[in-house]
């Protein structure tokens, strides 16, 4: 297991977004997150990434805690996330922020900087070539040289995608990335996260759109009120009846168009 | 009642709409289909005055509105549930709500009605009374936003992927909620991914490409039209 | 002499002029977004509109104040309509600079008409002088406390009773949405900017008889109001007005029990020691 | 060959800056370029926390004059050689930057800005008070110029004029390769967006403070480089007044670019020169073209004529690839 | 190439004068303010204060000072230095009392107009340019109360105003006689503020007086003094130490009074009596038992009555000392320029100073000056102003 969250809660005043949860995420598969609006979802990505402090239960990563670190020292154990409205530099070009996305895996200072070391040149080296592999894994190369400010919603989501993979992440978590993304799109987000899956690494995503999570996770947890609900493969929740009251609607179509 | 005209926008070089002309009449639910980045928002966002058209004419019940402020077009009964949400985040779930109803405020009776209305729509709006818009999850916020854009009670109502990061259950929820104020006489226009379930409460549609009505035609011949279903409901 | 009494006091009549001023910042904040170096610079306009409608056009005090309301709530809208409403969508440091540079226009032309030595204003209360409970006060320092607190009292109703009071503050939270729900943007803008300058020019009028009107009389006055605005959290009415007696009442007492030298260090202590315990200020908001 | 192409301009500039003493022996004219130089370091160093970290301070005056006061306080009461307090006083600056740092960047955006200007405040009430230790508002007389570097002296104008031109050409130097670094990209990074800076593993509570401190190092040279140069200060060199002077400079040159901190102190120093006959009006000018150019070029002449070069570049582009696109046309026309 | 080749002086054709005399280099401007006198060798006087920003009033009363003295001297055409006819022409130069400006200023001064001489009217610009008007050979007029200036060892620093230090002992004699024995201090946080605390305190404590209350005051920037002065009060005062700027210290001294004060006030030399009577609007209560400067439209004698009177139909406004002083360092200069023989060489001009002062007429003598003395400094007889009964009277110190 890579990531395990043990009593995971967060509270906000007296709400208890994330109540004692205990998720297991297992290495080099996909694990989706799933449950109503306000279930606590978002919240839970943030507490085990380190932007939020949580108030109660330990997250393991890899065998260690890493409950009390930050979101910087997260990142550089190799947790890499997205956020569920797409977060770029936006007056900078796509290369510059995926480039800058490898910054937490060299070691250059101002001395490096000033007498330009062959350290700094061959980091420099290493993050453009790092750039350059990530932004043709997520199919962005033609981009690279535009402002983000410029670029497509759904390349904008390609190009988080980038910047969490140039992190050189063992695992990434992505919040809603097909939400606002089409159908056809969607199918190439959903090839992506499998080639990733293929290059060893772990994905944990939330999403709302049930077809396809259903098509490519292989682990889903359920979350309502904050709390764990249910768990299991595909076709267990998709027949869980507790979860299709709080959440699925009784396999309506229009619920789940795509 | 709504007419657009060889409208065109551009942002600064870059042209998004190139002489769009479409039409909406009177009680119709209309809907907006197209890839990302297809010019949708745009539409909208030129309608409801947040653009301005660099070409071609806007009419709304008779009246030349193109360039006209978007404070304006909400008085003159234009309604907007935007992309990307637009909330006042610091301020709590009922005082968007009644910002909602700053056209209308004065008629106290309609606004308290229309406010139990879209607390029936999505309880949790009720519950979360007094949260700052900014503390909801993401659906939430959502919910809000259509709540918000309600509140105004406007005669055509213009809904920005509504759908975007609601849970299917609530998806649903919405479309019906769609369905029936649009039943209820007033005039809907709307973009959506999920264009199936867009669809199947639509009388007529567009697809935009890349700032270009492409295709049009009522609820069947969309729906029959293979490069739609391919493109946009999946095969 | 009842020195401590007579302290609090003393307090209360500064901590007045501290929150009238500070006021009018935390409003525009909360639609610029930054602050307006150029307030103090209002103040100071306040200050010789008063004075010279006194002396020059001959007005009674309260009429001479409501000139000063006017004119500077007038330069107030103008300074929205040219400059900050030009630079909505640049960066956040460009607007602290355009501030800067009408600071400095506003009072180099103050400067060029009037000079740069000191007035005195005389009103009719100058000199009345009240002593009970072992304090002594003027009717003037009575004035500068009532006139403030209901300046106060009316901006909260304003602000928290009507819609126009709402509308400013949703514009400055979103202002697409606040276009969307039918808002005059223009006009919220530049109603704010009104009341901001109006408060400045109140708070100019009412302190200037106690003490001075010249050019500089704006610079401590506002770098005082910036500390409380960042103590009271930025774009908060509460906030200001509890802050701006805050400091009152810490000048007032630090200066007796603590060292007159420094007493005016003790607000930017203040603001230190405050933000160096809770960055994000007293009364701020939970970030979401 | 191509960093000599590359770096063309400024290069002219540094060969015309290294004659024109042999040009002029006009002192006035040499003492106006020296200050121009040592009042640009400073900007240099605002340039690194605001324009490319993104961080606005307002304090910078103040470090500008605990540089300063640490070398006349050195040199004239405490009797240390010239150079050892020139490093004794940038280490000073370097370790109150430090210190204000590490509570000045807990806060946030305009936080920032008003902490930073009031602890600039602060710094000037305490050289103002303190005046056992900094002889407050009479200020610090007698204070020695640089002292000889080997056979080297510094007591002629055009000495010091050299001296100050060699340490602004190192401060440039040092930005260039800074920002042009992973570091620089780091410090960019946080400018554009704190959020996603963390999220991509930096820390920057660290970058942020690395770039401050560095910012304060070069104020605190230029105070140095001013009070042996000045022999003279007061108080006033870390008034809020001083402080606008430098970011007017900063925005008047550009901020966030590399030459904009030079461009607009030289610019405006000399034009308050010129405009000396004006006096009170000066100001009546300056305050709205402040205001014009920000909001006309917000990146100010640097980044105006960047700008300006960036469009037409992009105008020939469009041409070439028009003319192609037309040929192709024709050619493949059926 | 630059300024500061041609002559000191040039034939002057007629009036005004042209701007920068010398100046080939760019054609900058200079403000000239004075005219010239037909037909004689001009002479440029340098001047560098603050013209703009907060400074400015004070630095326009020195300015006028300057100006109608070499306005007199040129209309009556000009003065004889060595068999030739010369006349003055005033170059101002503003620096916002900003010391490194101040050193800018007088280099330009120096290089494009070859100045003999320069009037800088404040301490911080004097020190600046001390570090170099010896090698630049200029001469130094320094407007300000500082000792330390003439303790420089600089040898062409011409200190102008007297040092405050005269009117101590004879102000505190006469409020301690007066009022009684406790002192509270409310200085001004300025240098002349603590020049003066330096030197009150002891001196009232050798007289047997006790110092009960001790702090400053911000007289320019305060929003209030209630403060300050309710303290100051409550260690129960005989006299009270004020003075900044006379219109601050009006209100000072009104607070005090309404705070329940009814001692006497002695008043800092910034301060002017007449002045602050003015901004009361003429309140007798108020200033009774005040001790302060003769202000110069009270000290009216034969040497200074049509100074004066000029002064006040020019200005509209009263002179201060500040502008009789610079009035009277003009004629001063020119009659040491005599002595020297020389207007170029300004050694030789600060070593006739005193020989100067001697020669100037009678109805030019605007104070009691008696010497300019080794170190540069000038020494002036000085009267104390007293209010008795609501009037302002003057009194010797030998009284
Ligand atoms: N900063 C906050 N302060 C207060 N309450 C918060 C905060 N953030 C989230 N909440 C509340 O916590 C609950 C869980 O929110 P969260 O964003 O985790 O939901 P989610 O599962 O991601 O939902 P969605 O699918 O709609 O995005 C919600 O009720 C929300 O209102
Ligand atoms: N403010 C802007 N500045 C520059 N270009 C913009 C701006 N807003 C949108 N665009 C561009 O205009 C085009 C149309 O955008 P629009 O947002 O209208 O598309 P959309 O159909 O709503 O897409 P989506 O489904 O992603 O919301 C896109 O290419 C987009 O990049
Ligand atoms: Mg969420
Ligand atoms: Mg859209």
């Amino acid at each position: 297991m890579l990531i395990e969250t043990k009593g995971l809660t967060k509270a906000f005043g007296g709400l208890t977004a994330v109540d004692e949860v205990d998720v297991g995420i297992d290495k080099g598969k996909i694990t989706a997150i799933i449950g109503p609006n306000g279930a606590g979802k978002s919240t839970l990505f943030n507490v085990i990434s380190g932007f939020y402090p949580s108030t109660k239960g330990t997250v393991v990563f890899n065998g260690e805690d890493i409950t009390k670190k930050k979101a910087f020292n997260v990142a550089k154990l190799g947790i890499a996330r997205t956020f569920q409205t797409t977060n770029l530099f936006e007056q900078a070009t796509v290369m510059d922020n995926v480039i800058v996305g490898h910054r937490l895996r060299t070691k250059s200072g101002v001395i490096d900087a000033l007498f330009r070391t062959p350290r700094l040149k061959r980091e420099e080296r290493a993050s453009r070539e790092k750039a350059e592999e990530v932004l043709s894994f997520v199919g962005l190369t033609k981009e690279a040289n535009r402002l983000v400010s410029d670029i497509s919603q759904e390349a904008k989501k390609r190009a988080a995608f980038a910047v969490a993979l140039a992190t050189d992440p063992e695992v990434v978590f992505l919040d809603e990335p097909a939400a606002g993304i089409n159908p056809d799109e969607t199918d190439g987000l959903i090839a992506l996260m499998r080639k990733m899956v293929d290059n060893d690494l772990t994905v944990c995503l939330i999403e709302h759109k049930m077809q396809m999570i259903m098509e490519i996770a292989d682990h889903i947890v359920v979350l309502n009120q904050g709390k764990k609900i249910a768990e299991g493969t595909p076709e267990e929740i998709q027949n869980n009846e507790i979860v299709i009251q709080a959440y699925l609607g009784g396999g309506d179509e229009d619920a789940d168009a795509h | 009642m709504l007419t657009l005209t060889d409208v065109s926008v551009r942002y600064g070089f870059y042209e998004a709409l190139t002489d769009i002309s479409m039409k909406v009449e009177p009680g119709e639910l209309v809907v907006l289909l197209g890839a990302n980045g297809a010019g949708k928002s745009t539409i909208f966002r030129t309608i409801s005055g947040l653009n301005k058209p660099t070409k071609g004419g806007i009419e709304w019940n008779g009246a030349s509105i193109g360039g006209m402020s978007a404070s304006k077009l909400v008085n003159a009964g234009i309604g907007h549930c935007p992309e990307g949400r637009k909330l006042f985040p610091e301020m709590s779930v009922y005082e968007n709500l009644k910002m909602g109803s700053y056209a209308v405020r004065r008629n106290k009776k309609e606004v308290a009605d229309t406010l139990e209305r879209v607390y029936t729509l999505f309880p949790i709006l009720e519950e979360k009374m007094k949260a700052s818009a900014g503390s909801l999850s993401g659906g939430q916020q959502q919910m809000l936003a259509i709540g918000r854009a309600m509140m105004s009670r406007p005669q055509l109502l213009l809904l920005d992927e509504p759908s975007i990061g609601l849970a299917p259950l609530i998806v649903k929820q919405v479309f019906d909620v769609i369905h029936e104020i649009n039943r209820g006489g007033t005039t809907v226009l709307l973009a959506e991914q999920n264009a199936n379930a867009a669809l199947k409460i639509a009388d007529r549609g567009y697809v935009i490409e890349d700032g270009k009505i492409v295709v049009e035609g009522g609820q069947d011949e969309l729906f029959a039209n293979d490069e739609v279903r391919k493109a946009y409901i999946g095969a | 002499m009842d020195v401590l009494a007579q302290q609090l006091f003393n307090g209360l009549t500064i901590g007045s002029v501290y929150s009238l001023v500070a006021l009018g910042l935390t409003l525009v904040y909360g639609i610029l977004h930054v602050p307006n170096f150029a307030h103090g610079a209002l103040y100071m306009v306040g200050g010789y509109v008063t004075l010279m409608s006194m002396t020059l056009l001959g007005m009674p005090y309260f009429v001479a104040m409501f000139i000063a309301i006017l004119v500077v709530g007038g330069i107030a809208v103008l300074m929205e309509r040219l400059v900050f409403n030009q630079l909505r969508d640049s960066p956040p440091i460009h607007d602290k600079i355009a501030a800067i540079g009408l600071l400095l226009f506003l009072e180099t032309l103050i400067r060029v008409i009037w000079g740069s030595d000191y007035r005195s204003m005389t009103t009719p209360f100058s000199d009345d002088i009240i002593s009970f409970l072992g304090i002594t006060v003027t009717t003037q320092r009575i004035l500068i406390v009532v006139a403030a607190v209901l300046a106060m009292i009316a901006l909260q109703l304003f602000l928290k009773k009507t819609m126009v009071g709402a509308s400013i503050i949703a514009m400055s939270q979103n202002r697409e949405g606040a276009f969307l729900q039918g808002i005059n943007a223009n006009r919220v803008a530049m109603l704010t900017f009104f009341i901001s300058g109006s408060l400045a020019a109140i708070a100019a009028a009412i302190n200037a008889p106690i003490n001075l009107v010249f050019p500089d009389m704006g610079h401590l006055v506002i770098l005082k109001a910036f500390v409380i605005v960042i103590i009271g959290g930025m774009g908060s009415v509460p906030g200001a007005i509890i802050g701006g007696y805050i400091l009152g009442f810490s000048e007032s007492l630090g200066a007796t029990f603590i060292s007159a030298e420094y007493s005016d260090i003790i607000a930017f202590v203040l603001l230190v020691i405050i933000l160096t315990v809770k960055p994000q200020g007293l009364f701020a908001k939970g970030a979401h | 060959m191509s960093m000599f192409k590359r770096n063309a301009t400024p290069l002219i500039f540094l060969f015309i800056a290294l004659v024109v003493p042999f040009v002029t022996d006009n002192q006035y004219y040499l003492y106006i370029l020296t200050l121009a130089f040592i009042w640009s370091i400073a900007v240099y160093g605002m340039n690194l926390i605001s324009g490319y970290t993104g961080q606005l301070t307002l304090a910078h005056a103040g470090f500008f004059a605990i540089g300063a006061y640490s070398l006349g306080l050195l040199t004239v009461d405490a009797n240390v050689p010239y150079w050892i307090a020139f490093v004794v006083a940038c280490v000073i600056t370097t370790v109150a930057g430090l210190l204000i740092g590490l509570i000045a960047l807990r806060t946030k955006t305009h936080y920032f800005a008003i902490y930073t200007l009031c602890v600039g405040y602060i710094i000037y009430l305490i050289i103002y008070q303190w005046d056992e230790l900094t002889g407050g508002v009479r200020g610090l007389i007698g204070i020695e110029s640089p002292g000889a570097i080997g056979s080297i002296t510094f007591d002629s104008a055009e000495s010091n004029y050299y001296l100050v031109l060699v340490f602004l050409v190192l401060t440039i130097i040092f930005m260039k390769f800074i920002t042009e670094s992973l570091v620089g990209r780091t410090f960019m990074a946080i400018r554009n967006s704190e959020e996603l800076a963390q999220t991509i593993g930096i820390n920057t509570m660290k970058q942020k403070l690395l770039s401050f401190v560095i910012s304060t190092f070069f104020a605190g040279m230029a105070g140095a480089l001013y009070a042996s140069f000045v022999q003279f200060i007061g108080p006033e060199i870390s008034y809020t007044m001083t402080m606008f002077d430098m970011l007017t400079y900063l925005i008047v040159g550009g901020i966030g670019t590399m030459y904009g901190p030079l461009v607009g102190t030289f610019i405006i120093v000399t034009l308050t020169q010129s405009l000396q006959f004006m006096e009170e009006y000066r100001m009546l000018i300056f305050g709205p073209v402040l205001v014009l150019l920000v909001i006309f070029y917000p990146r100010g002449i640097v980044g105006g004529i960047q700008m300006w070069r960036a469009k037409r570049q992009h105008k020939k582009r469009q041409k070439i690839t028009k003319q192609s696109s037309d040929t192709s046309t024709y050619g493949g026309g059926d | 190439n630059g300024g500061g080749e041609s002559d000191v002086t040039e034939e002057a054709e007629g009036t005004p004068a042209p701007g920068a005399p010398d100046g080939g280099d760019g054609g900058e401007e200079v403000e000239v303010e004075t005219e010239v006198a037909e037909g004689t060798e001009v002479v440029d006087i340098g001047f560098s204060g603050p013209l703009s920003g907060a400074g400015a009033y004070y630095g326009n009363n020195t300015l006028n000072g300057l100006t109608m003295a070499i306005d007199e001297i040129n209309e009556s055409g000009g003065f004889e230095v060595d068999g030739e006819m010369y006349s003055f022409n005033l170059v101002s130069l503003d620096d916002q009392y900003l010391p490194d400006e101040t050193g800018a200023n007088v280099r330009r001064l120096v290089q494009e107009n070859d100045t003999p001489a320069i009037f800088v009217p404040h301490s911080g610009g004097t020190y600046a340019t001390q570090v170099f008007n010896e090698e630049d050979e200029v001469l130094l007029g320094a407007y300000s109360s500082e000792p330390e200036i003439t303790q420089q060892d600089n040898d062409l620093t011409w200190r102008i105003p007297p040092t405050y230090d005269n009117y101590v002992e004879p102000f505190s004699e006469y409020q301690m006689e007066r009022f009684g024995t406790d002192l509270a201090m409310l200085a001004p946080n300025t240098e002349f503020g603590m020049d003066w605390v330096e030197a009150l305190g002891p001196a009232w404590e050798e007289m047997g007086g006790e110092v009960v209350h001790d702090s400053s005051v911000d007289y320019e920037q305060d929003t209030d003094f209630y403060t300050l002065i309710t303290n100051a009060l409550s260690d129960d005062p005989d006299v009270l130490f004020v003075g900044g700027s006379s219109e601050p210290t009006a209100q000072v001294m009104q607070q005090a009074r309404e705070l329940g004060f009814e001692g006497g006030f002695l008043v800092m030399d910034q301060a002017k009596l007449d002045e602050i009577d003015n901004v009361l609007g003429g309140a007798p209560d108020i200033i009774e038992g005040s001790v302060g400067v003769a202000p110069l439209v009270h000290d009216i004698h034969e040497g200074n009555e049509q100074f004066v009177s000029n002064y006040q139909d020019m200005h509209d406004a009263d002179p201060g000392s500040e502008a009789g002083y610079h009035y009277y360092s003009v004629y001063i200069l020119a009659e040491a320029m005599q002595a020297a023989g020389d207007t170029e060489n300004a050694h030789a001009i600060r070593e006739h100073l005193d020989e100067g002062l001697q020669q100037v007429d009678e109805d030019k003598r605007i104070y009691d000056v008696t010497e300019v003395a080794e170190d540069g400094g000038m020494t002036t007889e000085l009267r104390m102003a007293v209010v008795e009964d609501g009037e302002i009277e003057l009194v010797d110190f030998d009284d």
